[in-house]
C-alpha cells in the first residue's frame, strides 16, 4: 500500500499525470502482472487475439463504468444500470429489425439512457429521495418491464450492419475497444479539464463549498446521472451489438460488476475523488481475471468472489489512504 | 449614482440600521458602520453579539429584515453571494471552503474559471493567472498545481484569500482569519493583508485577539448582543475601554454568585496530553466549586473536556476522581464514573432532535431505567417529569418533539439529561452560548444549586463576563496549555483578557 | 490499518486456494451426473433398448371429471425470456388452439431459479387450474410443490426437464438422453473427424438435462468415438455474453488444439458459433449443439454451422399440451403404452411414465429456413 | 443548507409514523379487499397461511434489517449469506460429516460470522455500509458458488423438512418461528435500551456517543444479527425446497429492503418500526400473490412493486416535508 501513501504525499505537477498516480498505477501494474503469470503458466493467454477478445467482450462494462464512476463521484450510487443496458439493447435490436435506420436504432436508446437516468437524478436530487431506493425501485420496473413488453422473444436476424463488433481496425482492434478507449479519454479529459466536470468532484466532495462557489448540486446531480445514461447507453449499444441474438432479458449482476469496476478503479465511496481512467482499467483487470480463471482452469464461479475481494481491498485502501492524508493535514 | 454626492467620495461600504432576526433570536438590531477603501475595518464582539451574522448579510447570504448596505454610495441589495461577489465583495469564511481534491489553481477559480468555447476550461490562462496572483502577493512557497487536500491550514487560508482577489474583490471580509493559524502563519497573513490594505482593497477585519487589532487596524467597531456599540480609531483607544465595550454591563449584578461549600477535589488531572489540541494540561476541581476555563476559540478548551470525558481519550497524562485513578476510554465510562458533559454544539452533539422530549431527558440514563434491559417506563416518565419540573422546561408534552422547542429549552434538557444520573463532576460546555437571557439565568441559577448540592463544576465560556460571573477560580488556557490562574478576587475582565489575547508584544514585534 | 489490508488480501488469496481445489478432476467428462448411462449403437440401429417399465408415476386425488370440457392449465417453464421455452409454449398454443377446449397460460421466474418457480406454481395451485405443466428447475426441489398440485385434485405433466417420477403422472420427454448423446457426438465426429479435441460450453454443472447428455454423450464416445478429444467442460449460466466470453477464451486457450465446441443449450450454442465466427475460425472450428433454429440461421447459412441438434421445442410443447388433454379425458391411463398427439400422431410411452417425443431432429442449411421459432 | 441526500432533511416523528402505517395498513386492507372480491381463492385461510409460509425467508430477515437501517446503516449482502449458509448447511453435512443438527448450527453462526464481518469493517474501519456491503454481497455469493462449484446437495432425512413444508397446529412451522421473531424483535425496538439507542444512533450517532451510548459496539450487534437471521432463514428456506442451490437468496436484499422501506422506516435512519415493517413485509406478499391470482404474470408484478416502493417513499417524504417546520 506503499505506493498509495507516498501519493497523498508527493504533489508532483498538476496533469493527468499526476491523478494516474495512485490507483491507477497500481491496477496497471496488476494487469501486466497478471497477464505476465497467466501467460507463463499458458503462453496463448498472451496472444494478441486473446487480448483482444479480453477487451472486446468486456469494453460495454468499462464504458457503462465510467458513468457509473461519475455517479460514484457525485456521491451517489445507481444500481438500475443493469437493467437499463438490458432494456437499451433490446430497443436498440427491435428498431434495427424492424427496419430503421441502423443510426436511428444506435441513437434511439443513447437517448433513451439520457432520459431515463435524467429523470432518477432529478427524483433525487429535487425530492431527496436517497439514490438506492430510487434506482432499486427502477431496477424492478425496468427488469419487469422489460419482459412483459418483450415476452423474453429473442430478436434474431439482426442487419450485419448493425455489429459495431464486427468492424475491426487492421483487423485485431475491434471497434467497441476503440469507443471504449476514446468514450474513457473524453470523460477523463472532460472531467478534468471542464468547468462542469469539475463540478462533479466539488459536488461530492463538499457541496455546501459548491453552492457558495455558485454551483447548484441539485442541477449537477442531474446531469451526472444524465451522463450516466449517455455512457449506459453507448455501453448498451456495445452489448447489443457484439452477438448475433439479443437475449432481451436483464444481464444477471451486471450492475454488480460495474459498480466494482467503478470502485476498484480508485473512485472514492466517500464521494469526490477517482478517475474514470481507473474505472476503465479496473473493467479490464476483472475481464482480465475472468479469463484468466478458465487458462488456470479454476471455476468461473470464483469470480464472483475475487470481485468481491477487489472492492473491499480497495476500499479499505482508498479509506488507509484519506486517514493518512488527514493526519498530513493537521502538520 | 445618487447627485447629493457631497465632495468627499462615498466609503466604500456604508451599511445603514441592519437588522435581523432568526426564529426566536434577534441577531442583529440598528447595526450601522462604514468602511472606506485601504481601510482595515476591525469587528469586536462577544461569541453571538452578531458579527457573523453581519458579514453573512454583507456578502450575500443572508438577507437583512431591515437596513441597507450601500457601495460607493450605491445601494445594493444581494440574494445570493455571487450578488456580492460581482459588487466586488469577498468573503473568507472561518471553516475555509476549498476542495481538497483539486489543485490550488482549480480551488481558486472554482466556479468563474476562464473558459474557451464549450465550457472547456482554459487550462493554461487558469494556471498563469493562478500564478501571477501569487505572485502579486509576494507568494513564491507555493505551487498553483499543488494538491490543496495536501497543504497546511495556512497555505490554505492564503488559497481563499487568492481566491477572493480573484474576484478583483475591493472588500475583503476576513472572519478571525488567524483562529487556527501558528505565528509563523500569521505573520505571512499580516504582509498579506497590509498589501491589500496598500491596494486600496477595503479589509472587515474579525477577531477575538485584540493585539492583533492593535497592530492591524485602522479602525474598530464594536458589537454587543446584536447591537452597534461603537467606533473607534485604534490610535485613539485602549484594550480596556474596548474590553468595556464588548462586556458592556458591570459583570457582578447580572451573576449572582452563590457560596456553596468546598469540599474535596473530586476531578483531579496531571499534565494530560492529547495532541495536537491539549498540550499536557494539569488542574482540579472540588467539589461544590464552579471552576471557570476561559479562553479563545480554538484554544483547546472544548478539545480538553472531551478528552476528561473519553470522547477522545487522553495519549497520556494521568486523571483522578475523587481521588481513584482512571483509566477514560469512552463516555459510557466516564459517565458511570460520574462525570456529565454539556456539550458546546447542542444541536449535533447533545440533542436528539428528533427525539422526544421524554426519550432525550432519559438517554443518558437509560442503563439505571433498565431492568434487564428492558425501560421501565414509569420511571422515565417520572425522571422526565421531574427534570421538567426542576428546570422549568417549557414543552407542550413529554412527546413533544425536542428539536422544535426554543434554544434554551433545548440546552436545558441537554443539562436535565445529565442530571437525571446525579453525576459528582459537571463539565459546562458554552452553556449559555445563543440562548435568551431568561435561560440564562435558570441555568446559572441550576449551577448554583448544583454546586451546592457538592457537585464539582468545570465551566468553558467565551463570554468574560460569565466565567467572572459564575466561578471560584479562572484557568485560561492558550493554544492547548493553561496559561494563567486567577482566584476569583483578581479576576477582572482586563487580566483575564489580556491572559487570553495573550502574546502581547511578540506578534507586534514579529509583524511591525 | 495494515492488518485489515491482510484480512481482505487474505480473503481474496482464499477465494483463489479454494478456486485451485474446486479445480477440476477426475477422468469423467465435467458436467456429466453419476447415473448409469445407456449409450445406443454406433450405427443408426436402435441398440440399448431400455427394459420396459411399470408405471411410476403419481396420480391426482379427486380430479374433477372435466372430459371433453374447457380445462385451463399453466405452465411454468424454467424461466422466461429465453427463446426454447418461447418456442415451447408457442408449441402449447398452436395444441391449445386445435382443441379448442383448453386454455393455456406460460409464466414463469425471470430466472432459472428453483424457489422462485415453486412459488409460482404454489400460487397457481391456490388459484385453481386444471393442469400444471413444468419444466424442473431441481428435479427434487420441486417435487413437494407437485405433489401439492397433484394432492388438490389438479393433472401435472411434466417437459424438458423432469421431476422425481411420482410427483407428476406424466413426462413428456423430447428425446432419450442417449439418443441426444448419439446424435451430438456423431455429427462432431463427421464433422471434426475421429480423432480432434473438443470443449463443451454448458449451463451449469448441475442442469440436470445437460448433466444427463453430457453423461450419455461421454459414454456413447467411448463406445464409438474412442479417439475424440475432450479437452474441457466451462460453465456460462443461460447467458448469452458469459457464454460468448468463455466460448472464446476456450478458442484462445486451446489454439488448434481445439477442433470443435459442443453447445449444451439453446444459448450456448450459437454464442460459441459467434464466437468461432469473430476468430475467423469458420470451418477450421466446427460447432453442433442444441439450439432453436432462428438463433442458427445466420450461422448456418454462413456455413459456419453445418448441423444443430434439437427435437423441435414447439412440439414439445405441443405434445404436453394433448397429453393433460388426453389424461383429463381418459384417454391417457396407467399402462398405457401410447398416446394420440394430434399432428404427431402416436408417441409411444417409455420407462414407465415417459412419452417419447421421437428422435433428435437435426437442423441443417437444407431446411433450417423453414422453422420459424 | 442541506446537501442534497447526503444530508438527511429533518426526520420524521414517531406520532407522524404511527400515521404512515394506520395509513399503510388501510391502504393494505383495501387492496386485500380488491384482490379478494377478483378472486375468491385468494382470501381464503389457506392461501393466507401458505402465504405466511413463502413469506418466511424474507421476513426473517427484514426485521434486523428494519433495525439496521434505523442505526442508518444498509445491509445488501443478505441474499448471499443465505446463499452461503445454505452451502454451508448441505455441504457441512454431506461433504464435511457433520450431523445434521450441528450443519443447521454451523450454518447459522456462519451467518452470523458473515454479518460480524461486515459490521467490524464498518465500525472499525469506517467502510460506509453500502459499500462494505455490496463488496460482501459480490465476495459471500462467491463463495457460495466456489465452495459449491453449483452442485446442489439433497436427500436430506425426514425430519429435516418439518421446518420448511411441516404444520404445528394447523400453522405452517416456519410461521410460528416468524411470529416469534417479529415479536422479539419488536419488543426489543420498542421497549429496550437496545432499541431505544438504536434510534439515537440514527437520529444522531454524535449525541448518541456523547450521550454514553456504545454506538459501534451496537452497530456491531445490529449487522451480525443481521447475518445470523439470514443464516436461520436459510434453513428455513433450504427445509422448504428440501435441497441446497448455491443460487439461493439471490436478489432478497431488494425484497427485504422494500418491505422494510414500505413498512415507512426512513432509509436516512431514526425512524421505523417493527410493526411498519411487517405491515411493508405483508403487503408486498399479497400484492404479488393477489396480482398472481387475478392473472397478473409475475413479471408486471415486479413492475407494481417497484413502482409502489417508488411511490410510498415519495409520499412519505412529501408529507413530512409538510409536517417539519424547515430545517
Amino acid at each position: 500500500m506503499s505506493a498509495i501513501a507516498m501519493e497523498t504525499r508527493a504533489a508532483p505537477r498538476a496533469s493527468l499525470l499526476r491523478r494516474l498516480s495512485s490507483q491507477e498505477v497500481l491496477l496497471a501494474i496488476a494487469i501486466v502482472v497478471l497477464a505476465l503469470v497467466v501467460g507463463a503458466i499458458n503462453p496463448r493467454f498472451l496472444a494478441t487475439r486473446n487480448l483482444s477478445d479480453i477487451l472486446l467482450g468486456n469494453a460495454y462494462v468499462a464504458v457503462a463504468a465510467i458513468g457509473m464512476s461519475m455517479v460514484i463521484i457525485s456521491g451517489n450510487i445507481d444500481i438500475s444500470v443493469g437493467a437499463l443496458i438490458g432494456v437499451l439493447a433490446t430497443i436498440s435490436g427491435s428498431m434495427a429489425v424492424a427496419g430503421y435506420s441502423i443510426a436511428l436504432a444506435w441513437l434511439v436508446p443513447v437517448l433513451v439512457g439520457i432520459a431515463v437516468m435524467a429523470l432518477q437524478g432529478a427524483v433525487i436530487a429535487y425530492l431527496r429521495i436517497p439514490a438506492i431506493v430510487v434506482t432499486l425501485g427502477m431496477l424492478s420496473i425496468l427488469k419487469g418491464g422489460l419482459i412483459s413488453v418483450t415476452g423474453g422473444k429473442w430478436i434474431t436476424d439482426l442487419p450485419d450492419s448493425f455489429h459495431l463488433a464486427d468492424i475491426e481496425l487492421f483487423d485485431i482492434l475491434p471497434m467497441p475497444v476503440l469507443i471504449m478507449v476514446g468514450a474513457t479519454i473524453l470523460a477523463a479529459l472532460w472531467m478534468r479539464y471542464t468547468a462542469q466536470g469539475r463540478a462533479i468532484y466539488a459536488t461530492g466532495g463538499n457541496p455546501e463549498a459548491a453552492r457558495l462557489c455558485g454551483i447548484s448540486p441539485q442541477v449537477t446531480v442531474v446531469m451526472v446521472f444524465a451522463l450516466h445514461g449517455l455512457f449506459a447507453g453507448i455501453a448498451a449499444l456495445l452489448f447489443a451489438t457484439q452477438l448475433k441474438v439479443i437475449q432481451s432479458t436483464v444481464p444477471p449482476n451486471l450492475e454488480l460488476t460495474i459498480i466494482t469496476a467503478a470502485v476498484v478503479g480508485g473512485v472514492s465511496i466517500l464521494g469526490g475523488v477517482g478517475t474514470v481512467i481507473g474505472s476503465t482499467l479496473a473493467a479490464i483487470l476483472i475481464a482480465e481475471i475472468a479469463s484468466a480463471l478458465v487458462f488456470v482452469s479454476i471455476s468461473p464461479y470464483w469470480i464472483r468472489a475475487v470481485q468481491g475481494g477487489l472492492i473491499l481491498l480497495t476500499v479499505v485502501a482508498d479509506i488507509v489512504r484519506r486517514q493518512r492524508r488527514v493526519a498530513g493535514d493537521s502538520r | 449614482m445618487n447627485v447629493s454626492a457631497i465632495s468627499a467620495p462615498p466609503p466604500l461600504l456604508e451599511v445603514r440600521g441592519l437588522e435581523k432576526s432568526f426564529p426566536g433570536v434577534r441577531a442583529l438590531s440598528g447595526v450601522s458602520f462604514s468602511v472606506a477603501a485601504g481601510e482595515i475595518h476591525a469587528l469586536l464582539g462577544e461569541n453571538g453579539a452578531g458579527k457573523s451574522t453581519l458579514i453573512k448579510i454583507v456578502s450575500g447570504v443572508f438577507s437583512q429584515n431591515a437596513g441597507e448596505i450601500l457601495i460607493d454610495g450605491v445601494e445594493q441589495n444581494f440574494h445570493s453571494p455571487e450578488d456580492a461577489r460581482r459588487a466586488g465583495v469577498a468573503t473568507i469564511y472561518q471553516e475555509l471552503l476549498l476542495f481538497p481534491e483539486l489543485t490550488v489553481a482549480e480551488n481558486i477559480f472554482m466556479g468563474h474559471a476562464p473558459r474557451r468555447l464549450a465550457g472547456r476550461l482554459d487550462w493554461r490562462e487558469m494556471r498563469e493567472r493562478a500564478e501571477r496572483l501569487l505572485e502579486s502577493l509576494e507568494i513564491h512557497d507555493l505551487a498553483a498545481d499543488r494538491v490543496v487536500g495536501a497543504l497546511s491550514v495556512g497555505n490554505r487560508q492564503r488559497v481563499e484569500i487568492l481566491r477572493a482577489l480573484s474576484y478583483d474583490a475591493r472588500l475583503l471580509i476576513m472572519d478571525e482569519p488567524t483562529a487556527a493559524l501558528t505565528e509563523p502563519d500569521v505573520v505571512r497573513l499580516f504582509k498579506i493583508v497590509r498589501l491589500l490594505k496598500a491596494r486600496g482593497v477595503g479589509i472587515i477585519y474579525i477577531s477575538h485577539r485584540l493585539d492583533e487589532i492593535f497592530t492591524l487596524a485602522d479602525r474598530v467597531t464594536v458589537l454587543r448582543d446584536g447591537a452597534y456599540v461603537g467606533t473607534r480609531d485604534v490610535a485613539r483607544t485602549d484594550p480596556g475601554e474596548l474590553v468595556q465595550m464588548m462586556v458592556g454591563r458591570t459583570i457582578e449584578n447580572l451573576f449572582p454568585k452563590v457560596e456553596a461549600p468546598i469540599g474535596a477535589p473530586v476531578l483531579e488531572v496531571a499534565d494530560l496530553v492529547r495532541r495536537p489540541t491539549t498540550r499536557g494540561v494539569s488542574l482540579s476541581v472540588r467539589s461544590g466549586e464552579i471552576v471557570g476555563l476561559a479562553g479563545l476559540v480554538g484554544s483547546g478548551r472544548s478539545e480538553l473536556a472531551q478528552a476528561i470525558f473519553g470522547v477522545t481519550p487522553a495519549e497520556s497524562g494521568a486523571i483522578r476522581i475523587a481521588g481513584e485513578p482512571v483509566v477514560i476510554r469512552s463516555p459510557g465510562q466516564a459517565r458511570d464514573l460520574g462525570i456529565a458533559y454539556v456539550p458546546e454544539d447542542r444541536g449535533t452533539q447533545g440533542l436528539v432532535r428528533p427525539m422526544s422530549v421524554l426519550q432525550n431527558f432519559s438517554l443518558a440514563a437509560l442503563g439505571s431505567l433498565s431492568r434487564f434491559g428492558f425501560i421501565d417506563r414509569a420511571a422515565e416518565r417520572r425522571l422526565a417529569e421531574t427534570g421538567v419540573a426542576q428546570l422549568s422546561v417549557k414543552t407542550s408534552s413529554l412527546e413533544q418533539v425536542a428539536g422544535r422547542l426554543s434554544g434554551g429549552n433545548q440546552q436545558k434538557i441537554v443539562l436535565g439529561k445529565w442530571l437525571a444520573n446525579n453525576p459528582r463532576l459537571l463539565i459546562l460546555d458554552e452553556p449559555t452560548r445563543g440562548i435568551d437571557v431568561g435561560a440564562k439565568a435558570e441555568i446559572h441559577r441550576i449551577m448554583g444549586d448544583l454546586a451546592r448540592q457538592g457537585v464539582a463544576i468545570l465551566l468553558i465560556s467565551s463570554e468574560l463576563p460569565e466565567v467572572l460571573g459564575m466561578s471560584d477560580r479562572v484557568l485560561v488556557m492558550r493554544e492547548g496549555r493553561f496559561v494563567a490562574e486567577f482566584a476569583r478576587a483578581e479576576a477582572t475582565p482586563e487580566a483575564v483578557g489580556a491572559a487570553m489575547m495573550g502574546g502581547s508584544g511578540t506578534l507586534r514585534g514579529a509583524a511591525a | 490499518m495494515m492488518k485489515l489490508l491482510m484480512t481482505t488480501v487474505a480473503a481474496a488469496a482464499l477465494a483463489l486456494t479454494f478456486g485451485a481445489s474446486g479445480a477440476r478432476a477426475g477422468d469423467k467428462w465435467d458436467g456429466a451426473d453419476d447415473l448409469p448411462t445407456n449409450p445406443l449403437a454406433c450405427d443408426s440401429s436402435g441398440g440399448g433398448t431400455v427394459a420396459a417399465k411399470p408405471y411410476d408415476g403419481g396420480q391426482p386425488t379427486g380430479a374433477p371429471d372435466k372430459a371433453g370440457k374447457e380445462i385451463t392449465l399453466v405452465d411454468v417453464p424454467k424461466l422466461i425470456g429465453i427463446g426454447y421455452f418461447n418456442a415451447t409454449s408457442k408449441g402449447m398454443q398452436d395444441a391449445a388452439k386445435e382443441l379448442g377446449n383448453v386454455k393455456v397460460t406460460t409464466d414463469g421466474p425471470t430466472e432459472a431459479k428453483i424457489d422462485e418457480q415453486i412459488k409460482f406454481i404454489d400460487n397457481y395451485v391456490t388459484r385453481g387450474v386444471d393442469g400444471v405443466l413444468f419444466a424442473a428447475n431441481d428435479p427434487v426441489a420441486i417435487a413437494p410443490v407437485l405433489k401439492k398440485a397433484l394432492s388438490k385434485g389438479i393433472h401435472v405433466v411434466g417437459y424438458d426437464a423432469n421431476s422425481t417420477p411420482d410427483a407428476r403422472q406424466w413426462f413428456v420427454n423430447q428425446a432419450e438422453f442417449n439418443g441426444i448423446g448419439k446424435a451430438l457426438i456423431d455429427s462432431l465426429a463427421k464433422e471434426i473427424g475421429e480423432d480432434k479435441g473438443f470443449a463443451i460450453v454448458t449451463s451449469t454443472f448441475t442442469t440436470p438435462n445437460q448433466a444427463r447428455w453430457i453423461a450419455e454423450m461421454s459414454a456413447y464416445a467411448a463406445r464409438c468415438h474412442p479417439k475424440l478429444k475432450w479437452l474441457e467442460t466451462v460453465e456460462a449460466q443461460e447467458d448469452n455474453v458469459l457464454s460468448f466470453n468463455q466460448a472464446t477464451t476456450l478458442i484462445n486457450k486451446y489454439g488448434d488444439k481445439l477442433a470443435g465446441l459442443v453447445g449444451m443449450t439453446s444459448v450456448a450454442t450459437p454464442a460459441s458459433a459467434e464466437a468461432v465466427t469473430k476468430a475467423k475460425l469458420c470451418g477450421k472450428v466446427a460447432v453442433v449443439g442444441l439450439a432453436t433454429p432462428n438463433a442458427m440461421k445466420p450461422y448456418v447459412n454462413a456455413d459456419c454451422v453445418k448441423s444443430v441438434v434439437l427435437w423441435n421445442p414447439v412440439d414439445l410443447g405441443y405434445a404436453a399440451t394433448y397429453v393433460v388433454r388426453a389424461v383429463v379425458d381418459g384417454k391417457l391411463k396407467p399402462g398405457d403404452t401410447s398416446v394420440e398427439a394430434g399432428k404427431l400422431g402416436k408417441l409411444t410411452v417409455v420407462n414407465g411414465s415417459e412419452i417419447l417425443l421421437g428422435a433428435p431432429f437435426i437442423f441443417t442449411k437444407a431446411n433450417v429456413k423453414d422453422f420459424d421459432f | 443548507m442541506t446537501s442534497l441526500a447526503a444530508a438527511p432533511p429533518e426526520r420524521r416523528v414517531p406520532r407522524w409514523l404511527a400515521r404512515h402505517e394506520t395509513l399503510l395498513a388501510a391502504v393494505l386492507i383495501v387492496a386485500l379487499a380488491i384482490l379478494g372480491a377478483l378472486n375468491n381463492r385468494f382470501l381464503t385461510l389457506d392461501n393466507l397461511l401458505n402465504q405466511g409460509r413463502l413469506m418466511t425467508e424474507v421476513g426473517l430477515i427484514a426485521l434486523p434489517m428494519t433495525f439496521v437501517i434505523i442505526t442508518g446503516g444498509i445491509d445488501l449482502s443478505v441474499g448471499s449469506v443465505v446463499g452461503l449458509c445454505a452451502i454451508a448447511l448441505g455441504y457441512s453435512w454431506k461433504n464435511l460429516g457433520f450431523p445434521l443438527p450441528a450443519a443447521i448450527a454451523f450454518a447459522i453462526a456462519l451467518g452470523a460470522i458473515c454479518g460480524f464481518i461486515n459490521g467490524f469493517f464498518i465500525t472499525r474501519v469506517k467502510v460506509p455500509p453500502l459499500i462494505m456491503t455490496i463488496a460482501t454481497l459480490a465476495l459471500y455469493r462467491g463463495f457460495a458458488e466456489g465452495i459449491s462449484q453449483a452442485h446442489s446437495v439433497r436427500g436430506y432425512p425426514e425430519w429435516f423438512y418439518f421446518m420448511g413444508q411441516g404444520e404445528l397446529f394447523g400453522v405452517p412451522t416456519q410461521l410460528w418461528l416468524l411470529v416469534a421473531a417479529i415479536v422479539i424483535a419488536g419488543v426489543a425496538l420498542d421497549r429496550t435500551t437496545f432499541g431505544r439507542s438504536l434510534y439515537a444512533i440514527g437520529a444522531n450517532e454524535t449525541a448518541a456517543r456523547f450521550s454514553g451510548l456504545p454506538v459501534d459496539r451496537i452497530k456491531l450487534v445490529v449487522y451480525t444479527l443481521s447475518g445470523l437471521m439470514a443464516g436461520v432463514s436459510a434453513y428455513v428456506l433450504v427445509s422448504r425446497v428440501t435441497t441446497t442451490r448455491s443460487d439461493m437468496g439471490i436478489g432478497y436484499e431488494l425484497d427485504v429492503i422494500a418491505a422494510v422501506v414500505l413498512g415507512g422506516t426512513s432509509i436516512f435512519g431514526g425512524s421505523g418500526t417493527i410493526w411498519g415493517t411487517v405491515v411493508g413485509l405483508v403487503m408486498i406478499q399479497l400484492l404479488k400473490d393477489g396480482l398472481a391470482l387475478t392473472g397478473v404474470k409475475g413479471d408486471a408484478t415486479i413492475v407494481v412493486i417497484g413502482t409502489v416502493l417508488i411511490a410510498s417513499t415519495l409520499l412519505a417524504s412529501s408529507l413530512q416535508k409538510r409536517r417539519d417546520v424547515g430545517g
